[in-house]
């Protein structure tokens, strides 16, 4: 039954593989793999936050990379104005997480639902896009921080231990923090999702009206999961800027919102693994494919994205669980594997 | 103990830059064939590792850590944009990794890791822009691309109109991938300039020239540009579109010198006889491997420090584009400037200047006096 | 005029259907009772061709149409009223008739058809969506009807359905089948609308006709109890 | 104006859709308690109606009272919570949870978690529904889902519930078995039901009222209903005599 | 005034270009409600199919009103057969198979085209308008735009297959009941949309030049428009054009491109918070 699976053995169990992986992999791995692995772990970030507001929540959300984009810039101009990173980290979290606040009340209160929200959100992000990369004339400067247009804003200064600006984050240091910060959102968004507030968002999605009947105020309901969802695109964009020290408005670009899309997909929707899954998979490919030049990247991609849905149409996660399920032959593994909750 | 020196090369070969990096790429390949047929470099052979960045932000520094990391080249020649340079750089810096940057940009990048074999405004537009006001008139209209590269651009040709007593008239800026500019035709129209100054820049800002001509402006007033073949344009407008644009840069193809006639010779060789166009980042590309060797053989090692103080020693070399030496105070280049003007397809020399500083950058930087700078000015114009 | 042995279906790998057998005479109207969740609507649309026969063989105007697709059954004849109706919400009520008989050459029904429903003629121009649950009931039915099949399959056509109205569509339905010998297949509650119009009533249990019964015995308490009540 | 011991009251509700009339002027008052049954054509207007009292739609001009407050503009989970509990002409619930989960996100939006649980399961052995509780909902068959959606209502004891065709495609037993339903849960709440199925009006019709082209026809008992000229005419039909 | 005239006409063609690129995915998308992502890519082959035929010889006109309709018609067709119909019903996965869809074609393009930009040049020269030159082709493609609405508009609302394809794309299991074949209807339907994708293609190519990637460009102005239009898909891609288009050139006009294509986005994101439904959704009620 549903509500027993997702019970907590499963949980403890994969907090417990998810620490086990940190720790270990920068032992096993080398350290360019490292560098790699960590941009794929903040990316899971992003993911993650998708998977929560439009695989739950039901919201459909084309611009999710507009929190992060978001993220990232407060991040950038606040720590090259403040030089202490602690407030630009928050910031990172807080001007995403109001902005989709604000975006939210904007729609949800206007009953917007549906590819009216999906093209709403994608062309907000179009819209930062364009206004960010046209802010390369040297006026446009927000402290010490020069916007730079579509050229973005290089050097951004790493994270540091709280009120001690020379103490910055290594390489090693951004994995860890990256590793952990992945592992606490999972855990804390498969808590929130047992509660009842997870509860009445997947009602919600389901049937919005039969819901609101139940007296559930289905605005506020998915004005909460936007906002956590952009808080959480936000932080992974904090992490990103100091992953890669430079910001652009690419991060705003209809490739980069369509990318977490397809993480999200690939992996499975109603799922919390598996935007992870889908998004190291993903990424791991295209890497790969970018590093070989007998065949067109896309060529290869585009055709692995078709089979991919033609073959495995559930996504990644919820097959291997059905599988699982289905075998029966290993009754500790199959919980870890979350259940879809769209058929 | 490595039996060869390796080198590689971070360029756009697929997404939207393609086009300037794929010849650029070919440069680079031949200029290694090259040192390896003359049988390499202190003995050894060169190895070139390709990386295609795809036109992502994200892969440069990417496939920068990968190079001086896992690779560990010895140089890295690379990144097209000022965006991916300005990625590239403190990453390259920071594992120290020498660099080379070969594209014409904006000037003013002030770093002991980086060496810029590219044209730079003080380079190009004082004579660009002062040659075709008195060859067409004094009033001029920008067009330029809306990033660091085109708003310094149009500064700098601002700066030089008005110290030659002209006026701007109109100065528009466009992303890179804005295609229609139906309303800026009407608008040059109602402002009526002499001649139009154009930083253009990409595959999409190509419609321009296609929409110009549609509506018969072609043959009303003319234009200069500092990027037209860069991606070998000219050969995919028709030459009505293209015949009479005026260009300014350190290399062109129709360059009569020896070295440039046995360079085509050989490269077409390679490449075949209908390679279209040899283009001012290819031949920057292709040059600065040949700086690089230069160093490494003076120093007598492929180490980053010994090869840097090896070039900065002033180094100068005779390359198809004329002599071309590094400047030691701002890691630039001294170069030959020419005007040159497009006729069907093909381009014209029309004037030549020998030896030019890269004066903007030199304003603002002196590695000699502070090695440890790290900076990329915006040079006030 | 339709025969149907041994019939198995069900959805993925849920069985529903455990062996159906039924034949049926043309000008017949057969009645099937059963609870709800018994399977009477998996077999009808096993017997349109939208669930696919796992098992068994229908035959229908003596052709093999087990592998039929839907569309290729419609064109042999077999009309279908859904419960839930189906109406094409955003096509007029006038587009809707249309729909009915465009696979079918020769004259349209329609005039006949709001003869028969003169309620429909005055929506005419109304979107389907815009129509009441009954309205949209009574559309379902004139459109497969314009169709002019040889038999139609009804799963509770009266749902919703004011009282007169009832009595109307089973009026109309009993000189269909006497001038055309319209064959019916009626899943339906109602149990006097069914005794009206059906010549035997099968009760259908766990997606299996549990036993035959005749029109009259419906309304004798033993008989019902002994099948249908539990 | 609203005496104390009235739930429900409408005042010159009228709901237009573009140029169509659903409903014209509606004056209904509904007492605590009482157990209503509605009845009138097809397209009379009788779910229109229900889904203004519930906010899924807004009426045009006129005003709605619901014990003591005005609900004409509330939202719809405002006035779930004020009490009214609507369900539906077309069986509208969540189709990709189980039963248990369908009836514990109603019984939750009233009650705490441990209360919540004893209702839900209370609500679905009374309705039968406990064999079916792991199942997907939108994997039941139609009568199924009706039966879901009537326990939804049942577990979040409204005050006012509203039951759009209850017994629509159920099975004679099943429709005696919604019938006692209704009696019971009346005792707590008031009821107003929509039917068609004139054997199972009878069944529970204390007062009835007809609605014909978006009015009241008439409002009285079931007797004097059914002998109305009008009422057979439009609405029952001459055969309806036994 | 003459500069009135000018601007007014570049209006009119900056309108007629946006429906132009969205009437393929109105159908597509509108009708059909597969999200194609590769709607881009649809008019990056017509472009190629028009300067591919143009450079071999054939009539520019023959080029790009026959030659990249029917060339991306057929394409679409062989795509519905070999991957969409698989996905009807299913948004999420017609999502990652069109997105895979736009990378493959972007790719393949790639490798048989290569990166650079192709082009051909408008044909029909220019016009003088008072002191003002302006390209004759602009009110070709006026004329095209409307001929395209006006004929899709006939067809669909007329015809028995108009009849038939819309009631398939409301409820296919209901139309096959009535003897309909929706998988040929599909198959048509997508082919006629893509088809439609390709012309647009075609006919832009002498403006904008053709490369690989350019279909990015295209794909989110197509989708906002044609949500913004709303569910009565022509009029309101139309509706939505005509706002759209002329907001993006006034803005255009008064300062730069960027802060046109802001206004025209903006645009968007005001008409569906004060009209939830889009342009023409105002004039339907939600279903009871
Ligand atoms: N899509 C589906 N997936 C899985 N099971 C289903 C699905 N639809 C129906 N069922 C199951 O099939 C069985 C038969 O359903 P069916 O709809 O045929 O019943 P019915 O006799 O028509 O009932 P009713 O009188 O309520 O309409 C039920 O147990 C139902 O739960
Ligand atoms: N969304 C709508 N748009 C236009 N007209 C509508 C809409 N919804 C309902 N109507 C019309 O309003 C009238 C009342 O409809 P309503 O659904 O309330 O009837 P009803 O009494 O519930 O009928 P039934 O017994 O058939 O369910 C009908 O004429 C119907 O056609
Ligand atoms: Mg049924
Ligand atoms: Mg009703």
């Amino acid at each position: 039954m549903t509500a027993n699976w997702q019970g907590n053995g499963g949980l403890v169990a994969a907090t417990v593989l998810g620490l086990v992986l940190l720790l270990a992999l920068p032992q096993i791995v080398d350290p360019v793999m490292m560098i790699e692995l960590t941009s794929y772990v903040i990316m899971a970030i992003l993911a993650l936050s998708l998977g929560l507001i439009w695989g739950y929540g039901g919201i459909l959300c084309f611009g999710q990379s507009a929190f992060f984009g978001i993220g990232a810039y407060a991040y950038a101009i606040a720590v090259i104005n403040f030089g202490d990173s602690t407030i630009p980290l928050l910031l990172s979290i807080i001007v995403p997480g109001l902005f989709a606040a604000l975006l939210g009340y904007f729609l949800f209160y206007a009953r917007i639902t549906d590819v009216y929200f999906g093209v709403i959100t994608l062309t907000v992000t179009l819209i930062l896009y364009k206004v960010m990369g046209a802010t390369s004339g040297s006026q446009y400067v927000i402290g010490a921080a020069p916007l730079g247009g579509y050229n973005g804003i290089p050097a951004v200064p790493p994270l540091n231990f709280p009120g001690r600006p020379e103490l910055a984050l290594s390489f090693d240091g951004l994995f860890y923090l990256s590793g952990v910060t992945l592992l606490a959102v999972y855990v804390g968004l498969r808590l929130m999702l047992k509660s009842r507030f997870g509860q009445v968002v997947v009602a919600i999605r389901e049937n919005e009206r039969r819901a609101e009947l139940l007296g559930y105020d289905a605005r506020f309901y998915k004005l909460a999961t936007f906002a956590i969802g952009g808080a959480i695109a936000g932080l992974a964009g904090c992490l990103f800027a100091n992953w890669g020290m430079f910001i652009s408005p690419d991060v705003f670009g209809l490739a980069q919102s369509a990318q977490v899309i397809i993480w999200v997909i690939v992996g499975g929707t109603g799922t919390l693994l598996g935007p992870i899954v889908g998004c190291f998979a993903i990424q791991w490919i295209a890497t790969k494919l970018g590093a070989q030049q007998l065949l067109n990247a896309n060529l290869v991609l585009g055709t692995i994205l078709i089979g991919f849905v033609l073959l495995v149409p559930k996504g990644v996660v919820p097959t291997i669980g059905d599988a699982l399920r289905r075998l029966k032959f290993c009754p500790y593994v199959a919980p870890l594997v979350e259940q879809r909750r769209v058929p | 103990q490595e039996d060869t020196i390796k080198i590689a090369s971070l360029l756009d070969l697929s997404g939207g830059l393609d086009a300037a990096g794929k010849p650029m790429q070919d440069a680079i390949t031949f200029a290694v064939e090259e040192i390896n047929q003359a049988g390499g470099l202190l003995g050894k052979q060169i190895s070139l590792i390709t990386y295609d960045t795809q036109t992502d932000m994200r892969l440069y520094p990417q496939y920068s850590q990968q190079a001086a990391l896992k690779d560990k080249v010895s140089a890295v020649f690379g990144g097209i944009t000022s965006a991916s340079r300005e990625v590239m750089r403190p990453v390259l810096r920071r594992l120290n990794t020498l660099y080379f940057y070969n594209t014409q940009y904006e000037g003013g990048v002030c770093d002991r890791n980086i060496f810029c074999t590219g044209i730079t405004p003080a380079q190009k537009q004082s004579k660009h822009v002062p040659y075709a006001m008195n060859k067409w008139g004094k009033k001029i209209y920008t067009l330029a691309a809306d990033y660091n590269y085109g708003q310094i651009t149009a500064a700098w040709t601002r700066k030089y109109c008005t110290e030659n007593g002209g006026q701007i008239v109109g100065e528009d800026f466009f992303p890179l991938d804005v295609t229609n500019f139906g309303s800026t035709i009407q608008k040059i129209q109602e402002a009526k300039p002499d001649f139009l100054y154009l930083v253009l820049v990409g595959g999409a800002h190509q419609s321009f020239y296609r929409q110009w001509a549609a509506a018969g402006m072609n043959k009303q007033i003319p234009m200069a540009s500092t990027t037209m073949t860069i991606g070998g344009e000219q050969m995919v407008l028709s030459p009505e579109e293209t015949n009479g644009i005026l260009l300014c840069f350190n290399y062109f193809e129709a360059l009569e010198t020896p070295a440039n006639k046995a360079f085509l010779e050989r490269f077409h060789k390679r490449f075949g006889a209908d390679y279209p166009y040899v283009t001012e980042l290819a031949m920057a590309t292709y040059q600065s491997v040949y700086l690089w060797a230069e160093g490494v053989k003076r120093a007598g090692t492929a180490e980053r420090m010994p090869v840097i103080e090896a070039l900065e020693s002033g180094i100068s070399l005779d390359l198809p584009s004329g002599k071309f030496s590094i400047d030691p105070q701002t890691h630039h280049c001294v170069m030959d400037i020419n005007i040159g003007q497009i006729q069907d397809r093909k381009i014209n020399i029309l004037e030549s200047f020998s030896q030019q500083q890269p004066l903007d950058t030199s304003g603002v930087c002196d590695l000699k006096k502070n090695p440890d700078d790290n900076s990329m000015y915006v040079i006030k114009v | 005029m339709i025969e149907v042995k041994n019939l198995h279906s069900g959805y993925g790998r849920i069985p529903i259907l455990h062996g159906i057998n039924f034949t049926m005479k043309p000008g017949e109207v057969v009645g099937i009772l059963g609870h709800n969740g018994m399977g009477k609507t998996t077999l009808l649309r096993t017997l349109v061709g939208q669930i696919k026969t796992t098992q068994g063989r229908i035959e229908f105007d003596g052709r093999d149409v087990t592998f039929a697709s839907p569309s290729e059954r419609a064109r042999a004849g077999i009309g279908y009223v859904p419960q839930g109706r189906d109406i094409f919400p955003l096509l007029s009520v006038m587009e809707n008739l249309k729909m009915g008989e465009i696979m079918r050459g020769g004259e349209s029904a329609i005039p006949e058809m709001l003869g028969h429903f003169p309620v429909l003629k005055d929506l005419l121009e109304r979107p389907g969506r815009g129509l009441s649950g009954g309205q949209q009931q009574i559309l379902a039915l004139a459109r497969c009807l314009a169709g002019r099949p040889k038999l139609i399959l009804l799963d509770e056509p009266t749902e919703g359905i004011q009282p007169s109205i009832v009595d109307l569509i089973a009026e109309k339905l009993g000189e269909l089948k006497a001038s055309l010998g319209l064959g019916i297949i009626l899943v339906e509650q109602d149990i006097r609308f069914i005794r009206q119009l059906a010549d035997r009533v099968l009760i259908i249990q766990k997606g299996a006709f549990v036993a035959e019964i005749s029109p009259d015995q419906l309304y004798d308490r033993e008989v019902v109890d002994a099948h249908l009540g539990i | 104006m609203t005496s104390p011991d009235c739930i429900l009251e409408t005042r010159g509700l009228e709901k237009r859709f573009g140029g169509v009339v659903a409903i014209a002027s509606v004056d209904f008052t509904l007492k605590q308690r009482e157990l209503r049954c509605l009845i009138g054509p097809n397209g009379a207007g009788k779910s229109t109606f229900f889904k203004m009292l519930t906010a899924q739609l807004k009426p045009t001009t006129g005003r709605i009272l619901f014990d003591g407050v005005d609900i004409t503009r509330a939202q719809p989970h405002h006035v779930s919570r004020l009490g009214i509990g609507i369900k539906n002409q077309v069986p509208d619930v969540f189709n990709n949870l189980t039963v248990a989960e369908n009836i514990s996100v109603a019984a939750r939006s009233r009650h705490g978690k441990a209360r919540a649980g004893a209702k839900g399961k209370d609500v679905m052995e009374r309705l039968g529904l406990t064999a079916l509780t792991g199942r997907l909902v939108g994997e039941l068959a139609h009568g199924q889902r009706q039966w879901v959606e009537l326990a939804m209502v049942v577990a979040l004891e409204p005050k006012l519930i509203l039951l759009d065709e209850p017994a629509a495609g159920m099975t004679a037993d099943e429709t005696n078995k919604t019938a006692e339903l209704i009696l019971e849960v009346n005792k707590s709440a008031a009821i107003v039901v929509v039917e068609h199925d004139m054997q199972f009006i009878k069944q529970i019709a204390q007062t009835v009222t007809v609605f014909h082209q978006g009015r009241v026809l008439i409002e009285d008992t079931m007797e004097k209903v059914q002998g109305n000229e009008l009422v057979r005419e439009v609405y029952l039909g001459k055969s309806e005599d036994d | 005034m003459d500069l009135l005239v000018v601007l007014s006409f570049e209006a009119l063609k900056a309108v007629a270009s946006l429906a132009l690129i969205s009437v393929g995915l109105a159908i597509i998308f509108g009708m059909m409600r597969v999200i194609n992502l590769a709607h881009g890519e649809f008019l990056m082959l017509g472009g190629y199919a028009a300067i591919v035929a143009t450079k071999a010889g054939i009539n520019i006109w023959i080029a790009t009103l026959l030659v990249s309709p029917l060339v991306v018609g057929v394409i679409g067709v062989v795509i519905e057969r070999t991957i969409i119909r698989f996905l009807y019903g299913r948004p999420r996965d017609t999502m990652l198979a069109t997105w895979g869809l736009s990378l493959l074609l972007v790719g393949l393009a790639t490798t048989i085209f290569g990166n650079t930009t192709e082009g051909i040049s408008a044909p029909a020269g220019s016009l003088q308008i008072g002191d003002y030159r302006i390209a004759a082709y602009s009110l070709i493609i006026i004329v095209i735009a409307i001929a395209v609405f006006a004929a899709i508009w006939a067809v669909f609302r007329f015809t028995r297959y108009g009849l038939i394809a819309r009631s398939t794309m409301q409820n296919a299991d209901m139309a096959a009941a009535l003897g309909v074949n929706p998988s040929r209807v599909y198959a048509v339907t997508f082919g006629v949309g893509a088809g439609l994708a390709g012309l647009a293609g075609g006919v832009m190519a002498p403006i904008t030049g053709i490369v690989p990637t350019i279909g990015a460009a295209y794909v989110a102005k197509a989708f906002i428009t044609v949500i913004g239009g709303g569910p009565a898909i022509l009029a309101g891609t139309v509706s939505a054009s005509v706002m759209f288009g002329a907001i993006d050139q006034i803005i255009t006009y008064l300062s730069t491109p960027v802060i046109g294509e802001v206004a025209l986005l903006a645009a968007a994101v005001v008409l569906l918070r004060f009209m939830p439904q889009g342009i023409t959704g105002r004039f339907f009620r939600r279903a009871a």
